[in-house]
């Protein structure tokens, strides 16, 4: 959509994408996605969390060909290119998981349980699918 | 104050179009303004106009294209969504090649930015899911 | 005030209640819609973990909601008040943002 | 659908619905309920379970006229008339969610969770939506 | 053996539909017979030819209706919940006096009693759901 | 063998995988598929749960869907059996009825 991509509303927000779900079983995480990637041209400040089950979507060897679903998985590298810099992911999540920061497949910004409430008071727009 | 709403899931599924309808009534009836619906994901099934509710029940596409067509509502279904779910107008029947559109009075079809840009305008965004 | 945190499902389907109670705070109001209402009502398991969430933080229930299910008349719990839907709107102008745990 | 209703295959199944989640807040239970009213016709033996939310389903002074449903909770009330009649509570969720019998819009067998196999061991088919 | 599977979720939003075409292509693989696919509650989104999904991603309704024909599948939608949720075959448009009809080649709209009728004549019947 | 349980949500989103669990017994079989198979994996604070579950129940994980979540070469419980979908198949043969706990 061209026209998505004049917003000249100067107006800046600053937007978080809460990530809650594990990919694949439900289409979220891949939607949720392609909302930041369409919103990055809006010139917006945008942080992205990952807490509960989110943490699985920035999970390493991702291979949803199995299922014969697309892989996005790689997608999350690129935000950078989109100057989506703010990644942020739960310590709690990843230990109740088994996981550590090495299973993720992008550099991350891992915070504890008890900060997530003053990131979220930073921003003026949640979204959470 | 303006307030934009977010819709995730289809009719009669979940109550999430339904409590989303029953918000933006109040919301208007208490003088705000509701400057965009915004459906995503199977939310966008709330815009065909080929359902046939049972007629003790309440008619979800009726409902939500009567309140536009009172408030000068604008309600928008995700194009991304509707490809993958089979909504369709008549601009999407032509560029898809599709035989037929289902979409209903007082919906229209756009990009995602949409729901960004309600983001950014609205004072409050409110989405309702699953 | 800071968020309106809202929850939709039930505590004893999904955990969204107690992940939700367990990253907010002071100054942040949970709002308890659809199937969630019921967890408003006296006598359930998961009665404590709202009770304590009332420490610091301010819980409303939808009314019509917890109607449709039958609970018109049952006690809630004596840290909720119940809204109607005009009440809802209230609470999303008086916070900053809504925040709603799908 | 009139070819629903004449059934011949003559076989008997016992079927067993498991209903396990709160009614309105998404359309399983009514749905459920309306596979229950077309199975009826079929003639087979058919048994309804109620555990964890699905106790609500039963939950006496339902209104949801309220938010512009359709009550159907009376309906529960009528599946004498067709036949199914054996119609089991699970006494645990129940207690957990602060309710008892008195609670319930129809007469119900009420059995412990300890049960609960045995009775699904019983059945042949178990739709559970 | 004689299998029959049930669907309760539309495409894309949920992996149920896909959980289940693998499963039935492993079944027939195997020698088995399904005898019938049966699909309620969102699970009838499935059907509609009006879908366009991304190039690079699986098209949902065209593996079912290709799996049907060559497989000689019975695939049924629920009339019912078809007409909640805007699902339409030429009977049904008539019936219902709606503009057009939506429904893929190799599925067909009949009542819920397929499904109880299913669940006798199986020798197993498997749910595919949220 | 008896009944052939599908669970498909993550126990840390739903608690279909414990509400399974405490109806089952002798001869059941549990088969985790889509977002639960995640449970299968060693090391999270689910493993207990399926731990106790496999003294009296068979355990088995949908290979392709654990793959799919970047799964593959990560230690898998012990006791839990890992099935591709002619597995799942199987299963659904040996057993006298299949019920998906949704």
């Amino acid at each position: 959509m061209m026209e998505d991509e004049e917003y000249q509303g100067g107006e800046v927000k600053k937007f978080l994408y809460v990530n809650r779900r594990l990919p694949h079983g439900t289409v979220y995480a891949l939607e949720s996605l392609e909302t930041v990637l369409i919103g990055a041209a809006f010139d917006q400040d945008v942080s992205m969390l990952f807490i509960d089950d989110g943490v699985y979507q920035l999970k390493k060897d991702q291979a949803p060909e199995s299922i014969e679903f697309k892989n996005f998985s790689k997608t999350y590298r690129a935000l950078e290119m989109y100057d989506v810099e703010k990644l942020f992911v739960e310590r709690e999540s990843l230990e109740e998981r088994g996981l550590s920061e090495d299973d993720l497949l992008v550099d991350v910004e891992v915070i504890a349980s008890k900060e997530v409430k003053a990131l979220i008071d930073q921003n003026d727009v949640v979204l959470s699918f | 104050m303006k307030l934009a709403v977010l819709i995730n899931e289809g009719p009669y599924q979940h109550q999430a179009s339904d409590s989303a309808y029953q918000f933006v009534t109040a919301a208007l009836a208490a003088g705000h303004e509701v400057m965009r619906v915004f459906f995503y994901h199977d939310g966008v099934n709330n815009g065909t106009r080929l359902t046939t509710p049972p007629q003790d029940d309440r008619h979800i596409q009726r409902r939500w294209s009567a309140l536009a067509d009172e408030h000068k509502l604008d309600l928008v279904l995700c194009v991304a969504a509707c490809q993958r779910r089979g909504l369709v107008d008549e601009g999407e029947m032509k560029r898809n090649s599709k035989d037929a559109h289902n979409i209903a009075d007082g919906f229209r079809i756009s990009g995602l930015g949409q729901l960004v840009e309600a983001g950014i305008e609205a004072d409050r965004l409110v989405t309702f899911g699953d | 005030m800071s968020t309106l945190n809202i929850v939709n499902k039930s505590p004893f389907e999904k955990r969204t209640l107690e992940q939700c109670l367990k990253r907010i705070g002071e100054g942040d109001s949970v709002l308890l819609i659809e199937d969630a209402t019921i967890s408003a009502v006296n006598g359930t398991a998961y009665a404590n973990l709202l009770l304590e969430a009332s420490k610091q933080s301010r819980l409303y229930v939808l009314q019509p909601d917890l109607q449709a299910r039958g609970f018109a008349e049952k006690p809630l719990l004596d840290p909720v008040e119940a809204v109607d839907y005009a009440g809802f709107v209230d609470l999303v102008v008086k916070h900053e943002r809504v925040h709603s745990w799908l």
